[in-house]
């Protein structure tokens, strides 16, 4: 059997035999039947409800039948580009698709490359991760809400949401040394300790923002304008949020109970008290609640870390296969300063072979990543899955039976985040 | 022999032209529609209202808005700058626009939007009127039917422009016509019920005291403030130009002056409607009553100044909703107009209906 | 008058040369030159041309705390209204086309900020097969590196453009005809090739 | 152990009336912002926010210290820090020369996550915490040796711009704070 | 964190239920690989769907060029039961690098959609019966070069850099030097 590859016989776009949950259009809509004058819109990617992607809607009136998201416009190879670099360098490299969320997005990987070393980071590296993690979902979440505030005309949210990011950012700059490529966690441990007063700074932050939240739900989220526009759009149902496989707030909106927090805890996540709210509507409304309910629980989380940061001060946040055996210059350093010096063996480090397989709970979801070494200073393969990548699929069944003015709606209470879904 | 002087003559010649330049400032039709409220005034109304209007939701931002061009005035030039930017930058017919309707839509949209300007009073005095004393007697009617036009030209700007998000743009638009017009026009013809007059000078008139109608009803008043909300894409109702949706709507495709006497036209609307709901709920010219035959400065430009300042705070007001809401979906807004604002128009109506009845 | 081949001519002196004065007259009575370039420095609008991650530190500028809306940039969404575009990060080969396309549908006189690393020499994606050289499909004036560069840098790109265009960037191209200091690079291939055909 | 516990929520509904009071608190909530701003913007180029020493800024190399063990260009995950061979007289055998490595830096690639500063075994590379510069060619963004080894100066506050600061309030954010002549940071 | 035990009982349970749909089970960090061969992967998709695993986290395809074949496999999951939650499960099968038709496993697992799409534009496995296959991130002709393919090589640059010819740095330096 001989195989063209770009033969005839791939098959073409199809709606109609497609079936999604329980029925064959998402609750409360129906898809009609493109007439002989279909009028197609092309959404994006110069398009400010659109972000850096391309969606195709065809619209019957005002009425969207068809959407076909055109994704890849920030598609920077990174799985490629992974294979012919160290293992550290691939640290920044996979940070970069979602830069606003990095230790979320570089944890996985570094957590990976940890299972294949077999070893461990040391107990206040963790909670030192924890932090930034924690630190980055609520900057991730606000981000979110400001582009979601743009996206309905609300420019205020968009300020608001932006403004109060910067005290994150504030945060983690001081933590880490860079606004937001932090490049924090690393092979064994975090690469700078906590400096004096993050802790105090931790806690008047925490103060604020518990606060700023009260002021958005009155101007954003029960504002009735606001309201009208999220409520009842975008509906996923359970089911279909389980068959698309929708990852974080998006699912967790649909009533499914998934959290990598909750199921696979990983770093020192099972030593702290939180919540992981779950709502049941699966609209725009609910996607957007679960954020500001999110919110508050790492708020939660970043209060019980800063006294385990606290109490842990003065260790070693380095594994000791890393550590133990530093000149004392380093150690002067990281005295002084608090700066992790690196070994010059990890610029040629060397990983047994094996496959190991990581997942952790980013700000928009689950981040997975499928390393395979064969045992050389190089990865054989990465597989990286991006939360936005995964949520990409809900734009072709979420918006068809939308209208034309719901597709920023829908879009923006996904979060979507595109240089995170193209990597 | 008469002696002339040649001082005396030059001061009749100054005198004379003055006076004639004078009397062709205050020649009603002239000064209305092109001096205060028209064109002058809108345009200095609309640059300080744009400048209020970023200024005032930056404040609710947490930041500054406009502020380097001019630290001293708060970024007040800033209007003027981008006015310039605009008028010299270079303007874009794409090849596959409807000319004709392409270039002479905006000017007639941004003329048709002054009209209603032109036939109203803004003072008691009668020479000061527009129109004819008979014409007067309709005033409302004319100014109602006047502002029904401007839209027609948006429709055909976005129809030109062969864009479709032009074209969804302006079908957009040609939804939301319907759906305010006729609550904005019973919302203002409640007072006419009240008063018994088409008149606008009686309207006003009638206010004297503070016995506003906007405050005797208010119903009314609300439905044709929401109505110019509507007509003129102010915020939650920033729908035929949903920047997030459909790019900048029938103006897409507009660059250069073009798209400047464009976003001028949505604001200078904004103002003939503020100037109409002032005549006809804020009171108009009170509580200033002119002599009957006061001359240009009591009787014409003292009244219209007050119209004028009040027309502000109207805008401002509007202007400052961009601060707190978002954007309404098109068949919400629909709905909204067709089922409370409408409703509330004809509640509106009835009030003032039976208010003529006891008043 | 009749010149030498007999054709009929009217004389209505020297049209080029009348321009030429009027146009002399225009910026030398009128600074229309010094008026232009103010206008246009304090209205720079970037298009709302998002291409990559650096996107976030471009909304920070915007956001409340360093606020990029003082120097009278505000980001617009139709191109034909911008003057400005902030080319924020990687462009990928299917970006291109969207780059170039906005490009030209921007009336002139128009600028380009490069922001970031991956604008520059591509970044940490040097030697990805997808992406392309910002610099070789439209013209950029300022280059501002960080990955991504800090708020304050983008601001000190704004701020160094405005004294660009201060100096008579802008006029030269509308009073004079002449070419922007930066030409544009001619295009060895078409980046939307793949998507014509 | 205490894993995380899933907790079932609901929207809030509102009715048509509550919908009225909910534009009351809408309006009123941008009102008191719009009389009492909450304002912390930076006026950038007359303002500078001076960088915390933890800052990764610039690099600059000391080039006593160097050893040139390539380190840091092994480790730099964008080829932007890279080697330059000198050819310099041995001083034991005069015939044949000596070559040694310096490290060079092409800002075009960097992107400051300072791996080489972590990695250098004597610490011949630091952070300077600038960052707001910018260029105007391409090819002057390549340090070679010599200018590798001058701190760049931040051009706003070489303008004589004022240096401040942000502090953390629980109660309005971030605030900022003049610094005062002779401070430290 | 699963332990190795936990790990080892549930592959047990895996290869009971599975029987001989499968031709081996490993554990590896992380994950449980079951390979099956070409001709039953659908049929064991489908029993792994009546178990309980709803979604696929991950379609990874590794490019085994020594082996000549390529290794597509389908990291899945449950979110509905929480007991299989903790687990993930790849399902491995082969396919020669001159002839990549696999059937398609859309249909079961509709998450799999993209990024089936992703492996055909970058590997260029035809995924057969798939709804729309089409390249997803790449423009088509630069996915005609099935770049994640390992002949498909990018290269890396070198740490050396050239002085630039008119900057004569080297005598400074001697200078300095001495």
């Amino acid at each position: 059997m001989i195989i063209d590859m770009q033969s005839s016989e791939v098959p073409r776009l199809n709606m109609s035999s497609w079936e999604i949950g329980e029925s064959r259009y998402l609750p409360g809509m129906e898809i009609k039947k493109l007439g002989k004058e279909k009028f197609v819109v092309y959404i994006g990617p110069q398009h400010p409800g659109s972000g850096h992607m391309r969606i195709i809607i065809k619209v019957d009136g005002d009425v969207i039948v068809e959407a076909d998201p055109d994704l890849g416009y920030v598609h920077r190879t990174m799985e490629k580009l992974s294979e012919g670099r160290a293992y550290i360098k691939i640290i920044p490299l996979v940070e970069r698709m979602a830069i606003l969320d990095a230790c979320n997005a570089t944890l996985p990987y570094v957590e990976a490359v940890e299972k294949l070393l077999g070893l461990e980071a040391p107990e206040r590296a963790k909670y030192l991760r924890v932090a930034l993690c924690e630190i980055n979902r609520i900057a991730s979440h606000l981000y979110g809400f400001g582009i979601f505030g743009v996206f309905l005309g609300h420019s205020t949210m968009y300020m608001w949401g932006f403004g109060d990011r910067e005290i994150l950012v504030e945060l983690a700059e001081k933590l880490t040394g860079a606004r937001l490529t932090h490049t924090y966690p690393i092979f064994g441990g975090v690469r700078r300790d906590a400096p004096q007063n993050f802790t105090d700074n931790l806690r008047k932050a925490i103060r604020y923002l518990r606060k700023r939240l009260e002021d958005y739900r009155r101007m954003f989220l029960d504002n009735p304008v606001i309201r009208k526009r999220l409520e009842g759009v975008g509906i996923v149902s359970k089911r279909a949020a389980t068959d698309l496989g929708l990852v974080g707030p998006n699912l967790r909106a649909s009533g499914v109970e998934y959290d990598v927090r909750a199921v696979e805890p990983y770093e020192a996540y099972d030593e702290f008290d939180f919540e992981i709210p779950v709502f049941e509507e699966g609209d725009s409304l609910a996607r957007a609640w679960v954020r500001v309910e999110e919110i508050k629980q790492s708020l939660r989380i970043l209060e019980q870390v800063a006294d385990k940061l606290d109490k842990t001060k003065g260790q070693q946040i380095m594994h000791d296969r890393f550590w133990a055996k530093v000149p004392p210059l380093y150690k002067k350093v990281f005295e002084a300063e608090g700066r992790v010096k690196l070994m010059p063996l990890f610029a040629i480090l060397r990983v047994p072979k094996g496959r190991a397989f990581a997942r952790t709970e980013a700000g928009r979801g689950e981040i997975t990543y499928y390393i395979e070494s064969d045992g050389k200073d190089k990865p054989y393969r990465v597989r990286i899955v991006s939360p936005s990548y995964r949520n990409a699929i809900m734009f072709k069944y979420a918006i068809p039976g939308h209208r034309v003015a719901d597709l920023p709606a829908i879009y923006g209470s996904f979060d979507y985040f595109p240089p995170e879904a193209d990597r | 022999m008469a002696y002339i002087s040649i001082w005396t003559l030059t001061r009749d010649v100054i005198s004379t032209v003055f006076w004639g330049i004078v009397k062709l400032i205050f020649w009603p039709p002239i000064y209305q529609f092109v001096i205060i409220p028209g064109l002058v005034a809108a345009l200095v109304v609309v640059i300080s209202i744009i400048w209020f209007e970023r200024k005032a939701a930056a404040r609710v931002q947490m930041r500054y808005g406009p502020l380097e061009v001019s630290p001293k005035l708060a970024g007040y030039l800033q209007l003027f700058a981008d006015l310039i930017r605009y008028s010299f930058q270079e303007i874009i017919i794409p090849r596959t626009a409807d000319i004709i309707p392409f270039i002479t839509s905006p000017f007639f949209a941004l003329l048709l939007s002054l009209l209603p300007l032109a036939v109203i009073p803004v003072s008691p005095v009668k020479w000061t009127w527009p129109l004819t004393l008979s014409a007067m007697r309709y005033s409302v009617l004319i100014a109602a039917a006047l502002t029904t036009l401007s839209p027609i030209f948006i429709v055909a700007m976005g129809w030109a422009s062969n864009n479709r998000f032009s074209t969804i743009g302006s079908m957009r638009e040609s939804f939301l016509i319907t759906a305010y017009e006729l609550s904005a026009i019973i919302g203002i013809f409640s007072v006419v019920a009240t008063v018994h007059s088409f008149d606008f000078t009686n309207i006003v008139n009638f206010q004297g005291g503070g016995k506003w109608l906007g405050l005797i009803n208010p119903i009314a008043l609300l439905a044709a403030f929401i109505a110019t909300l509507i007509s003129t894409s102010a915020f939650p109702f920033e729908i035929s130009d949903a920047e997030n949706e459909i790019v900048a709507g029938p103006f897409t495709e507009y660059s250069g002056l073009m798209y400047g006497v464009n976003m001028g036209t949505a604001y200078i609307k904004r103002w003939a409607m503020s100037v109409l709901i002032v005549l006809a709920f804020l009171g108009g010219w009170r509580p200033y009553i002119p002599p009957p035959n006061a001359g240009y400065i009591a009787g014409y430009l003292v009244p219209s100044l007050i119209v004028s300042a009040k027309a502000v705070v109207v805008m401002a007001l509007m202007s400052f909703l961009r601060a707190v809401y978002g954007r309404y979906r098109i068949d919400q807004a629909l709905h909204i107009s067709w089922k409370y604002v409408f409703a509330l128009a004809i509640a509106g109506f009835g009030l003032g209906i039976l208010e003529g009845y006891l008043l | 008058m009749d010149d030498s081949d007999g054709n009929k001519k009217v004389y209505v002196g020297n049209l080029d040369e009348s321009a030429e004065r009027a146009r002399e007259l225009l910026i030398k009575g009128l600074k229309l030159d010094k008026i232009i370039d103010w206008g246009t420095t304090f209205s720079l609008w970037p298009i709302d041309l998002t291409t990559s991650c650096c996107g976030c530190e471009f909304a920070a500028t915007w956001g409340p705390r360093f606020d990029a809306e003082r120097y009278g940039a505000l980001p617009w969404l139709s191109p034909r209204q911008t003057n400005l575009i902030v080319i924020e990060g990687t462009i990928t080969r299917k970006m291109a086309c969207a780059l170039r396309v906005s490009w030209e549908q921007m009336p002139h006189p128009k600028f380009a900020i490069a922001m970031g690393t991956c604008a520059l020499d591509g970044g940490l994606f040097y030697n990805s097969y997808n992406i392309v050289r910002p610099w070789k499909i439209i013209p950029v004036d300022v280059y501002v590196p960080g990955c991504p560069p800090r708020p304050e840098a983008l601001a000190r790109a704004i701020v160094e453009l405005q004294r660009i265009v201060k100096k008579g960037e802008a006029s030269k191209t509308i009073l004079r005809g002449m070419a922007r200091s930066k030409p544009t690079p001619k295009l060895k291939e078409d980046p939307c090739s793949w998507w014509w055909g | 152990m205490m894993p995380a516990k899933f907790v079932h929520k609901k929207t809030p509904k509102i009715g048509v009336l509550s919908s009225i009071g909910k534009n009351a608190s809408a309006l009123v909530l941008g009102l008191k912002y719009f009389f009492e701003p909450n304002r912390f913007t930076l006026m950038y180029p007359r303002e500078y926010i001076v960088l915390d020493k933890r800052y990764r800024g610039f690099i600059v190399l000391i080039k006593n210290k160097c050893i040139g063990c390539e380190s840091c260009a092994r480790v730099c995950p964008t080829g932007a820090m890279k080697m330059v061979k000198f050819e310099v007289p041995n001083p034991k055998n005069p015939e044949k020369k000596k070559i040694v490595k310096y490290p060079t830096i092409n800002h075009q690639r960097c992107v400051y996550c300072g791996f080489c500063v972590d990695i250098c075994p004597t610490e011949a590379l630091y952070h300077v915490p600038v960052h707001d510069v910018v260029y105007f060619n391409l090819a002057d963004m390549i340090q070679y040796v010599e200018s590798f080894q001058k701190e760049p100066v931040s051009p706003t506050a070489a303008e004589g711009a004022v240096p401040v600061k942000y502090i953390f309030d629980p109660e309005r954010g971030l605030v900022k704070v003049r610094i005062k002549e002779g401070e430290k940071q | 964190m699963s332990s190795n035990d936990q790990l080892k009982n549930f592959s047990e349970k895996l290869k009971e239920n599975l029987g001989d749909l499968i031709s081996k089970v490993e554990i590896h960090k992380g994950f449980i690989l079951i390979e099956t061969h070409i001709d039953k992967v659908r049929e064991t998709a489908k029993k792994l769907k009546e178990i309980g695993f709803d979604h696929v986290k991950s379609v990874t395809v590794v490019d085994r060029m020594k082996d000549g074949v390529f290794e597509v496999g389908y990291h899945v999951s449950s979110y509905l039961n929480k007991d299989l939650a903790k687990y993930v499960v790849e399902l491995v099968t082969t396919v020669p690098r001159d002839k990549p038709l696999v059937p398609s496993l859309t249909d079961i697992w509709l998450s799999a959609e993209f990024q089936e799409r992703e492996a055909y534009e970058g590997f260029g496995i035809i995924f057969k019966d798939h709804p729309d296959l089409r390249p997803i991130l790449l423009a088509p002709p630069v996915a005609e070069l099935k770049p994640m393919r390992k002949d498909f090589v990018v290269k890396e640059e070198g740490i050396y850099r050239e002085l630039p010819k008119k900057e004569n740095v080297s005598s400074k330096v001697s200078e300095k030097k001495g």
